[in-house]
């Protein structure tokens, strides 16, 4: 128990997808200029991680390894099989999104379908065979992989508020001074290096 | 060894198909239709999303000609253009309009119109106007900080180093957001084709305007008998009638303060 | 009548140095007429009256000169006898052109025939009593200009339990209530006894604050044996602002964009209580305010009680004139007071006070970034968040400021007096107001046709 | 159009000789350069103690910190072509914190990388002073903490007045350091936390970074700003007791492996951070309540990093995590406004 608790925090605070390992900076950039927006992006990628983390686990454990139905080594198949199970669910997040949220839908722009060629679910997945979890590891580390990049996420378009205020030279304007800022927040979280050993 | 090939595409397929019929399945339930010709439309348009029409965007306006039946000849930056073009696509009779521009109708700047006090706050027009009607001594003269200026779509406007506000026709789509966000009312769009106007909106008598500003109409009406119907006076204030033609150019020269000046229009429409 | 201290304090608020010493033992001195008065149409929240007399007229001291535009608007009335020289168009205090009726008085000074003290007012229907009222052109004297008659008139099914009468006086300088007071108390006793005949308000409450003990005292005498209450609040600004003073004396706060009435609460200045008083009991019409004329360019500060349409000029040219050329003119108080680009301009029936302050107490200043250090926030009487709303209206998102609720705020400037930063943040709200105002009057005539 | 540097207007060289403004026409007299001025004076005792405790090396590195700070702010601003640089002294205020976050014995081109960092990256390329979002002395000191890690933490030695058995009585760690490689290793508490440690920790004959040792001199300067209302009393009080709860709930849970709660606040930089970091004014909350939650965050990352963390000291990084939920805290608690959301209540 404690382990799996300890391996969610590792994920959010330690190993922050955004923060520590730089993976899923498009949409960390590209949607967080408004609250509402960010949280409807937050939810889109807390579903997709998680349920994509248990799918590909399945497929990967049952279809690819050695181990699985086939009895022979599929795991070259890896990559295309995740993304096509992962882009069948951001197209059905954006059916749904786009069907009771217009708004967002058109908040969220391209950045919905991106989420697909987004590095960080890609990653989970993939981290998740490297790694060997389990079923219920797998799960838990897409969601707080998932929880990590919304944490990141809402506290930057707080940032964002401010930095959109400010008056930076010409140069450094719009996404110049946000990938500064991040920089510096991830220099924050810098704090947390070595909290978890895992 | 055909086996080789035959798993993974047996899990490709497998895969893709089960999630395409899922999707499929999905999208019985969420489909949501729109409108192709919305988007085309919008092509038509300029896209600068001025909102001259009195829409949001040019998007927005799209939307009205298709839904709700808005008149075709609102988008001002497209002009009579863009008219056509609209009307051709919705299939309705083209209407006349004429491109108008905007007009500063106040010259009085540094050098020439006096301050009553030293205005201390924000620069921006309509607030320097909540503090005493603003700082110009006349009550209808430009304030020069640019409000006009910082909503121009096209950079159109300049503010001269004496602090006052002139619209460089040639960049002037004729929006009129300039117009909406004057504090003292004085910018008005002019047919585009006519040089001749007259730069002074003051209300107050001549002696008062004398006072204020060496170039204001102090309603001598000198004007009007050189001009015809073309110049009237509204109390002691000369107006052009812009529906009237003015070609005779006599009323610059007898203007005794210089208020009245040729400026020329744009010459070419843009594409 | 029992004397208490306030039982509520609301937060924010700031304390600016009151420097009411120069003028707050003045007796309230007669200003001799001027040359020509200028009489402004535009003296009262809501429509301009409209001008009834024409070039060459001759008046009588109390004769309508402009008649109400409307139900919220206000007569005005000649402030002496003599003849109209013209009807012109002068800017207002704030700067606004309006219609003025210019009267060259002929010093003899004589009422309209017409005045005459009414019977008992104890023995009036309420009706009767607000017509008086109305006719007098009597406006809330503390600075809004609010037609008085209105407030007295709550739409029907609306009861008014509490009449506060606000003598608070909390802007610095201003000394004009605070004489008034303290020389006319039982006239103010009689006036606020009639307004709380016309509303039958049970509960009666004199609220000063504790600077003045001089009116205190002089108020109590006048009240003494009655059952009216007079609290006495703690100095700070603004607590003479409607709401606070409200919220201070019951705890009630109104909502947002409603009147005082919302919860049973009236609130009258003393200077309109007493203007009732003159109209009602001495049939005199609202011709003449005390204005408190002050400042460290002042050579000798005063009380005056000036004719309606008396130049500003006039009033600092009686107190001994200019010591040197300030550095600002204001019209009221330093905290909310119309900052004035000459002295031509005229008392109106909302003019406490003119302050000429000196170049070093309004050095020029240029703003700042916001440095986030809150204390806007803390001094909000609002509760608002000056700091981001100006930041906000500086950038334009007037929508976003509406949204922060901007519209609530009473333009105390307490943020702006408290900004290290030297931030024009009143002066953005007034923008994002004016702004808000006009698009939402554009919205209301747009749903209508 | 670009650069809307100025945005009041100056007043003409020429008459009319009387200004108008919008009201207020009163103000209090405050400014932002007196508010720097103020906290400069605050820090004055804790930089003579600094004098006192590491001699030459510490004047040096403040000098170093203070020069760099303004010359790269004059540089920046000029090189940006923006005036007003150095004026309100908010780089003088950087420079003195940056170097009351650095060891005494840091080599001098190290500080003025910091100093750089600080006020170039961290401050200047958002528009100067109220624009940044993080605090430049600690970006500026976290920054050097991860490119240098061994010079930021060399530090000279100090005698321990109670060790434990079996360690020695002079030490080149800091109090916090030493205590995580010991019990790192397995071994117990170092030292006795008696009363003369404690007096010795509160005076400042310890090691630690510049400004931090003498916990004495920060409390002077402490009040002194509270005082002068410069800062509020939430941040220093709920950070300060954030951390003694905590601290107290880890003592009684396991004494044998913990110090009791009055090591957590007189060692490292807690005082420091809690009066001086925590407490500026451009990165931290502007509500009463905001700040209140921005000294409890600042005091749980602190413990939660001194106790489980990689580093052995968690201020600076507690500080600068908080001061990227400020602009969500101010959102958060924005208070009722007058008249809103009023619940019937009856006089």
């Amino acid at each position: 128990m404690e382990k799996y608790i300890l391996l969610i925090i590792s994920a959010v605070l330690v190993n922050n997808f955004v923060l520590t390992r730089f993976l899923g900076i498009c949409p960390f950039l590209g949607v967080s200029k408004k609250l509402p927006t960010a949280l409807g992006m937050c939810a889109a990628i807390v579903f997709v991680m998680t349920c994509a983390s248990a799918v590909v686990w399945l497929i990967s454990r049952f279809l690819l390894e050695p181990a699985g139905v086939f009895h022979t080594d599929l795991t070259y198949l890896q990559t295309i099989v995740f993304i096509l199970v992962i882009a069948a669910f951001v197209q059905f997040v954006e059916m749904i999104i786009r069907k009771f949220s217009p708004g967002l839908y058109k908040a969220l722009g391209i950045y919905l379908p991106l989420i697909t060629t987004n590095c960080a679910v890609l990653g989970v997945a993939v981290l998740n065979v490297q790694k060997g979890y389990n079923l219920l590891a797998a799960t838990l580390f897409g969601f707080g992989a998932a929880a990590g990049f919304s944490l990141a996420l809402i506290i930057f378009t707080g940032l964002r508020e401010k930095i959109d205020r400010s008056n930076p030279p010409q140069a450094f304007r719009g996404t110049a001074i946000a990938l500064l800022t991040a920089g510096q927040l991830s220099l924050a979280f810098m704090g947390f290096a070595a909290l978890i050993k895992m | 060894m055909p086996f080789d090939i035959i798993d993974p595409t047996i899990i490709m397929g497998g895969v893709g198909l089960s999630c395409g019929i899922l999707l499929g399945v999905a999208a019985r339930f969420l489909t949501v239709t729109v409108n192709p010709r919305i988007e085309a439309l919008t092509a038509l348009l300029p896209g600068v999303n001025c909102g001259a029409c009195g829409l949001p965007g040019c998007s927005e306006y799209a939307r009205a000609l298709i839904m709700h039946g808005a008149k075709v000849n609102l988008c001002k930056p497209g002009g009579p253009k863009t008219m056509r073009q609209i009307a051709v696509f919705l299939g309705v009779e083209p209407v006349t309009m004429e491109r108008q521009v905007a007009l500063v109708l106040c010259g009085g700047d540094d050098k020439t119109a006096i301050r009553k006090f030293c205005y201390n706050g924000i620069a921006d027009c309509a607030a320097a106007a909540l503090v005493g009607g603003g700082d110009k001594a006349c009550g209808y003269g430009c304030l020069g900080l640019g409000s006009c200026a910082r909503i121009c779509p096209t950079e159109a406007i300049e503010i001269t180093h004496a602090r006052l506000a002139v619209i460089h026709p040639e960049l002037c789509i004729g929006c009129g957001q300039c117009v909406k966000a004057c504090p003292k009312k004085i910018i008005q769009l002019v047919p585009e084709s006519r040089t001749i106007h007259v730069l002074c909106r003051s209300k107050d008598r001549g002696n008062v305007v004398k006072k204020n500003c060496s170039i204001g109409c102090i309603g001598c009406t000198l004007c009007t008998k050189a001009a015809g119907n073309a110049i009237k006076m509204e109390g002691a204030l000369a107006v052009v009638d812009y529906t009237q033609p003015l070609e005779n150019e006599e009323a610059i020269t007898k203007c005794p303060q210089h208020t009245i000046i040729k400026r020329s229009g744009r010459k070419e429409v843009p594409a | 009548m029992k004397t208490r201290r306030a039982m509520f304090r609301s937060k924010g608020g700031v304390h600016p140095a009151s420097r009411k010493r120069a003028t707050n033992a003045m007796p309230v001195e007669f200003m001799p007429l001027s040359k020509v008065l200028f009489v402004s149409m535009v003296q009262h929240m809501g429509a301009p009256a409209r001008p009834v007399v024409k070039k060459g007229d001759a008046v009588m001291r109390g004769q309508v000169l402009g008649e109400a535009g409307g139900y919220v608007s206000a007569p005005v009335h000649a402030p002496t006898s003599g003849k109209v020289i013209a009807i012109s168009e002068r800017p207002t205090q704030a700067g606004l052109p309006a219609a003025c009726v210019e009267i060259e008085p002929d010093g003899e000074d004589r009422w309209d025939a017409a005045r005459q003290p009414g019977p008992d007012w104890k023995t009036m229907e309420a009706k009767a009593l607000v017509e008086r009222i109305v006719a007098a052109g009597i406006v809330g004297m503390g600075g809004a200009g609010f037609p008085t008659h209105v407030k007295l008139s709550p739409p029907a099914g609306k009861t008014i339990d509490t009449l506060i009468i606000n003598g608070a006086e909390c802007e610095p300088y201003l000394t004009a209530d605070q004489r008034l007071m303290v020389e006319a108390a039982q006239s103010i006793w009689t006036g606020v006894q009639i307004v709380r005949q016309i509303l039958g308000a049970r509960r009666l409450v004199m609220a000063i604050e504790d600077n003045k003990p001089d009116a205190i005292q002089a108020m109590s005498a006048a009240m003494e044996g009655t059952d009216a209450e007079l609290v006495v609040l703690k100095t700070e600004y603004p607590q003479g602002a409607e709401k606070q003073l409200i919220y201070a004396v019951t705890g009630r706060e109104v909502p947002s964009g409603g009147l005082p009435m919302a919860v049973g609460a009236l609130v009258e200045n003393v200077g309109t209580c007493a203007a009732i008083y003159d109209a009602i009991v001495e049939g005199r019409p609202l011709t003449e305010r005390i204005v408190t004329v002050t400042g460290a360019m002042v050579r000798t500060p005063k009380n005056l009680r000036a004719r309606i349409g008396t130049p500003l000029a006039d009033l600092v040219a009686f107190c001994g004139g200019m010591v040197g050329l300030p550095g600002k003119i204001i019209c009221g108080g330093p905290m909310m007071g119309l900052a004035q680009g000459s002295l031509e301009a005229a008392v109106t029936k909302t003019t406490s006070g003119v302050v000429l302050l000196p170049h070093q107490a309004v050095q020029q200043f240029s703003s700042m970034p916001c440095i986030s250090c809150g204390r806007c926030v803390s001094a909000c009487p609002m509760r608002l968040m000056p700091n981001t709303l100006g930041e906000m209206i500086e950038a334009e998102d007037n929508e976003g400021a509406e949204g922060l609720n901007v519209m609530d705020c009473i333009e105390c400037g307490s943020c702006a007096y408290e900004c290290p930063a030297h931030r024009p943040l009143v002066q953005h709200m007034r923008q994002a107001k004016a702004e808000i105002t006009k698009q939402r009057l554009k919205k209301a005539t747009a749903a209508k046709g | 159009m670009n650069e809307p540097v100025e945005k009041t207007l100056p007043i003409a060289a020429k008459e009319p000789t009387w200004l108008a403004s919008s009201s207020p026409h009163a103000h209090s007299g405050d400014s932002v350069r007196k508010i720097m001025l103020t906290v400069i004076i605050a820090l004055m005792p804790a930089l003579a103690a600094a004098g006192i405790f590491f001699g030459w090396d510490a004047l040096r590195l403040t000098g170093v910190c203070i020069v760099s700070c303004v010359a790269a702010e004059a540089a920046t601003r000029k090189l940006m072509r923006r005036d007003k640089g150095i004026g309100d002294l908010s780089a003088v205020v950087t420079g003195l914190l940056l170097a009351f976050n650095l060891p005494p014995a840091l080599p001098s081109w190290m500080a003025v990388v910091g100093s750089i960092v600080a006020i170039v990256i961290a401050k200047q390329f958002y528009g100067g002073l109220g624009y940044n979002p993080f605090n430049p002395a600690l970006i500026g000191r976290v920054l050097l903490l991860i490119s240098f890690p061994v010079a930021m933490t060399t530090w000279g030695p100090w005698q321990i007045l109670s060790p434990a058995a079996g360690v020695d009585a002079i030490t080149t760690a800091t109090p916090l350091g030493l205590v995580k490689t010991t019990l790192g290793t397995g071994q117990p508490l170092p030292f006795v936390f008696d009363g003369d440690t404690i007096l010795q920790f509160f005076m400042g004959a310890k090691n630690g970074c510049i400004g931090e040792v003498s916990v004495l001199a920060l409390l002077i300067g402490g009040m002194y700003l509270l005082w002068r209302r410069c800062i509020s009393w939430q941040v220093p009080v709920f950070y300060i007791g954030t951390v003694a709860v905590f601290a107290t709930i880890l003592w009684l849970a396991d004494p044998t492996h913990n110090y009791n709660p009055l090591f957590h606040i007189l060692t490292g930089g807690l005082v420091l951070g809690a009066f001086f970091m925590a407490t500026d004014m451009v990165t931290t909350p502007v509500t009463k309540t905001g700040l209140m939650f921005f000294g409890i965050g600042c005091g749980v990352l602190t413990m939660v990093i001194r106790k489980w963390g990689g580093y052995p000291e968690g201020v600076s990084f507690a500080i600068l995590i908080m001061n990227a939920f400020t602009p969500l805290l101010n959102r958060m608690t924005r208070p009722r406004v007058f008249g809103h959301g009023q619940k019937k209540k009856q006089a």
